[in-house]
């Protein structure tokens, strides 16, 4: 039986496509949805990264020292899910264009 | 080495399935198919097919497991009929669209209503626009050599277009006649390894195929489509010129028979046709220059050639073995008329042998007599439901208590 | 050309038949032939028809026998099932029918007008070679004696068609040639 | 072929066009980090087609193909019996449909796949109605909800996915939900392990169908669990296995409170709902304890 690696394929480094395939990876400027943004207060965050896990744009990142969340703007789409989720309600949505 | 072997449609089918060594086969056992997907399945289990087969839940799942095993880079078999190949429908469509170039016995059979388990064109004929090449054999040998070229051509790096090779239920499905059978590794030779090509799923070469495409592309995908199938009209060309030199017999877009000095002719499609050529035999014997022309490809639609062999013959009946309700024409006959745009010719759209009703000898005497009849000025209509009972409104009178 | 009917009963294997019938020339008599089965609903006990056309070159037409040269019976019993075996015949169509009855036989001959007859217990012939009502091979048997097949074509045909019972078959197939009568 | 105009987030594009408090990232996300690269999804049409992309555009990093909204689970065993063929047993097949996709239209190419013990990931996002389309009723939209296809709320039960693919004999299947990522990482990562067809039904809310705050998705998912609205559960070798039991089982009120979908519920509805989420909790318990 023929393995796969091993099958021919008609692959040269650049080639026509016929028909509807999607190939180049891309991401949607989903942080101009944002009416609201999330801001942390520091002192009560204790890093445990609930908000991150449940981040559905996956855009906080944890910090171990210095500020504890930075949040990827071009991505955040201000759902409020990480502030909603937050065990010790360090993270508060204020408006956006408002805050620091 | 070739070697007279004896098969029924089906079994003919089932061979060239065989020849072209699939990996994967998911089959709808469907009347008048049945036999296909049960051969297949014993092939399997006896190892004379070295495949995986998936025993499917309806055609639909058979299209869609087609589509998405020969996308992993196999070779894929499924053959269906009928209100199975209406059911596929839908997924046809996406193996058109994702150039997936699955090759597909249709036993032809009629679509209900009325239930039928008999042989029309009308599955097939709803299924002409879905991007599918379409052969029509019109022998038992013919579904072999047809099948045996379509992998070559559907499979073509400029074609990329999926088949359906046609064949009349019964009368080719279920009749016994001698075939010619290349030896496996004549065919094998022929055919060649499934090389996967365009699109395809790989880990190691990633694409996701048939995301939605908005409308600023999607016009030259259909485009895309559209320059596939008029490749696909000079490949086939090609590849029967090949067949025939490697194995001796001849296969023709559309074969004309008898045209060359016809006055009077009948366009056919299907197994109808050996009864058409008996009969154009019988009508020359006595001096009248009668001729056939047969169209073995439908689709893409050989106009050219088509207009080439009828332009010069005065009166043609165009016979269709389905309906095409609501239409000015059966499909063939619409087809043809546009292929003979600008001509002089009468040409006369004739529709009969719907659900297995026999086109007979007695049905080409009687279309030829009719087309005769309009050559000599002697009438101007033909009977175009050249069979129907004259009763046809009122084949069923009932007692009724409804107050209506 | 010879145009043949064979008419059956479902579970005869008439159709069958016809096949094997299609093989036989084909292979061993390097004739050809068409069949064309007339199937409907498939269930046992309803009539069966199987049209087949043999040629010394390829056969053209693909349709139904309309005026059959040879009529073969599967089941004497059809004459009284509604079951007009003697449409399109004339008086030149050979007849061969599973019969060993000859009032039967007679009626056959009154009711249709067929002149040439050959007759054959498939019945018993089945019985006593295979052990099973199935009387198609010891038809097609029966109908190497209207010429257009040889025995020997049927025999062989039989017996590669029906792969573990083939030798049976092909004995039921002898036996019957052997056991048919011109009635 | 795939070439990067963006960074992913593990297998997936960090900017996908599905509404704001929708969790389905979080689940492509999670089920993707866990397979691997080496998967091929399969994905119909609905809210999970955010993840096929669009035009030449991609949004995952895995090949895949969008197939037709009934056929992920047959397209998906297509793939797996290619690769068989091709001697490949590694490479995953996974189907990510909606409950439209699953229960409702799709259902019967599920079956097949599943009695066939097709080799096969099948993991069905319930958000309980067509939201891609406009909120239309599915056949996993539940009693007394309200959709543009329900207007006056549902009058009947929902399906009962995973008693139908318990049906099924497969060798595993689970629920999880969005509000429970340990576990359903914990699921998936069990399901990656076993051969044959697997099935995963997973709670996704959706806020714009069943009307409440964005920022409340995982909090309306965890109160579903509470009260025995999704019930988390295993089925392993033809055993059923219950997660925790549900703090407030059958008591919906806080849960339909939370949701404009079942703002004109009347009182007796509330209790038959109460009462439905009780018999199918306790009928399950009878189940595992089997």
């Amino acid at each position: 039986m023929e393995k796969q690696q091993d099958m021919p394929t008609s692959t040269p480094a650049k080639r026509r496509v016929l028909g509807p395939c999607s190939h180049i990876l891309v991401a949607a400027h989903t942080g101009s949805w944002r009416m609201e943004r999330p801001q942390v207060e520091e002192e009560a965050c204790i890093r445990c990264g609930i908000c991150s896990k449940y981040c559905p744009t996956a855009c906080i990142t944890v910090n171990k020292e210095g500020c504890p969340l930075e949040f990827d703007w071009h991505y955040c789409k201000g759902c409020g899910i990480c502030a909603n989720e937050c065990p010790r309600q360090a993270l508060s949505m204020i408006p956006e264009g408002s805050g620091e | 080495m070739m070697a007279i072997k004896m098969f029924d449609g089906n079994g003919a089918a089932v061979e060239a399935i065989r020849l072209a060594r699939p990996g994967v086969i998911a089959a709808y056992p469907i009347t008048p198919q049945s036999s296909i997907a049960e051969h297949l399945a014993d092939a399997v289990a006896e190892g004379a097919i070295k495949a995986e087969y998936v025993r499917v839940e309806s055609e639909h799942s058979a299209m869609s497991i087609s589509i998405g095993a020969q996308l992993t880079g196999v070779r894929v078999a499924t053959a269906t009929a009928s209100v199975g190949l209406a059911l596929m429908h839908e997924v046809c469509g996406v193996a058109a669209g994702c150039r997936v170039p699955i090759v597909m016995p249709v036993v032809n059979r009629s679509l209900v209503a009325p239930w039928s388990l008999w042989c029309d064109h009308s599955d097939t004929m709803a299924e002409r626009d879905t991007g599918w090449l379409q052969f029509y054999a019109s022998t038992v040998q013919e579904i072999l050599d047809l099948q045996l070229c379509a992998y070559r051509i559907s499979e073509h790096e400029d074609v990329m277009i999926p088949s359906m090779v046609c064949f009349d239920g019964f009368y080719l499905s279920h009749s016994m006649q001698r075939v010619d059978t290349p030896s496996d590794e004549e065919a094998w030779d022929f055919v060649k390894p499934y090389v996967k090509k365009n699109m395809y799923l790989d880990t190691k070469d990633v694409m996701f195929i048939n995301d939605l495409c908005p409308t600023v592309e999607h016009t030259e995908m259909k485009y895309q489509q559209m320059m596939g199938f008029k490749r696909a009209a000079q490949v086939s060309d090609e590849i029967f010129a090949e067949y025939e030199k490697r194995f001796g017999r001849k296969l023709k877009q559309v074969e004309a028979y008898r045209l060359e000095d016809a006055e009077v002719a009948v366009v056919t499609i299907g197994s109808m046709s050996g009864t058409g050529k008996y009969v154009v035999e019988q009508l020359r014997e006595k001096g009248i220059k009668a001729g056939l022309l047969r169209i073995c490809m439908f689709r893409p639609f050989p106009d050219q050639k088509i207009h080439e062999a009828l332009k010069n013959i005065p009166v043609i009946g165009v016979i269709d073995r389905s309906c095409g309700l609501g239409g000015a024409q059966g499909p063939v006959c619409s087809e043809v008329k546009a292929a003979m745009y600008g001509e002089n010719s009468k040409i006369y759209g004739y529709i009969g042998g719907i659900a297995g009703r026999d086109i007979s000898d007695g049905s080409f005497r009687k279309i030829f007599d009719e087309l005769l009849g309009i050559k000599e000025g002697k009438s101007e209509t033909v009977s175009t439901w050249f069979d129907v009972e004259e009763n046809a409104m009122n084949i069923r009178e009932v007692e009724t208590n409804a107050n209506v | 050309m010879h145009k043949i009917k064979f008419y059956g009963i479902g579970g005869q294997g008439a159709v069958t038949a016809a096949k094997i019938l299609s093989i036989a020339v084909s292979l061993h008599q390097n004739e050809y032939a068409i069949t064309v089965p007339a199937y409907g609903h498939e269930r046992r006990g309803a009539p069966v028809f199987a049209h087949i056309i043999v040629d010394d070159k390829p056969v053209l037409l693909n349709c139904y026998v309309y005026e059959p040269d040879i009529v073969v019976v599967f089941d004497e019993n059809l004459i009284d099932m509604g079951v007009d075996v003697g449409e399109g015949c004339t008086e030149n169509t050979i007849l061969v029918i599973n019969s060993g009855n000859e009032e039967m036989i007679r009626r056959y001959k009154d009711t249709y007008g067929f002149k040439k007859v050959f007759a054959c217990n498939a019945t018993e012939a089945a019985l006593k070679n295979i052990g099973l009502n199935i009387p198609n091979s010891a038809m097609l048997g029966a109908l190497a004696h209207s010429g257009v097949v040889e025995i020997g074509a049927v025999v062989s045909a039989v017996t590669e068609s029906f792969g573990k019972v083939g030798e049976k078959n092909g004995k039921a197939a002898r036996y019957a040639y052997e056991h048919t009568c011109e009635a | 072929m795939l070439t990067y105009k963006t960074q992913p987030k593990g297998a997936v594009s960090p900017g996908i066009n599905t509404c704001q408090g929708c969790m389905i990232d979080v689940i492509f996300r999670n089920v993707l980090d866990i397979m691997g690269e080496d998967t091929v999804l399969v994905i119909p049409p609905g809210c999970s087609a955010q993840f096929s992309g669009c035009g030449p555009e991609a949004s995952v990093t895995v090949p895949g193909i969008q197939g037709n909204l009934e056929n992920s689970a047959a397209i998906a065993a297509g793939i797996a019996a290619g690769f068989k063929y091709q001697g490949n047993d590694h490479t995953q097949v996974v189907s990510i449909a909606g409950d439209g996709a699953t229960v409702d239209i799709g259902i019967q190419s599920l079956s097949g796949a599943m009695e066939r013990n097709d080799n096969i990931l099948y993991i069905c996002y319930d958000n309980e109605a067509y939201m891609n389309t406009g909120i239309q009723g599915s056949s996993s939209t539940p009693l007394a909800a309200s959709t543009t296809t329900t207007p006056a709320g549902k009058p009947v039960n929902s399906k009962d996915l995973m008693q139908i693919v318990m049906a099924h004999h497969v060798p595993y299947a689970a629920s999880a939900s969005i509000a429970n990522l340990p576990d359903l990482r914990k699921k998936v990562k069990k399901a990656k392990e076993i051969k044959g067809c697997r099935v995963l039904h997973i709670m996704s809310p959706c806020p714009t169908g069943w009307g409440y705050k964005m920022s409340k998705t995982v909090e309306v998912a965890r109160e579903a669990i509470q009260n025995g609205s999704w019930v988390l559960m295993e089925y392993e070798d033809g055993r059923v296995k219950l997660g925790k039991k549900p703090s407030q089982l059958g008591d919906v009120e806080k849960y339909f409170s939370m949701q404009k979908r079942f703002k004109g519920v009347t009182q007796e509805e509330k209790e038959e709902v109460s009462r439905h989420l009780i018999e199918r909790y306790e009928y399950l318990e009878k189940l595992a304890a089997l």
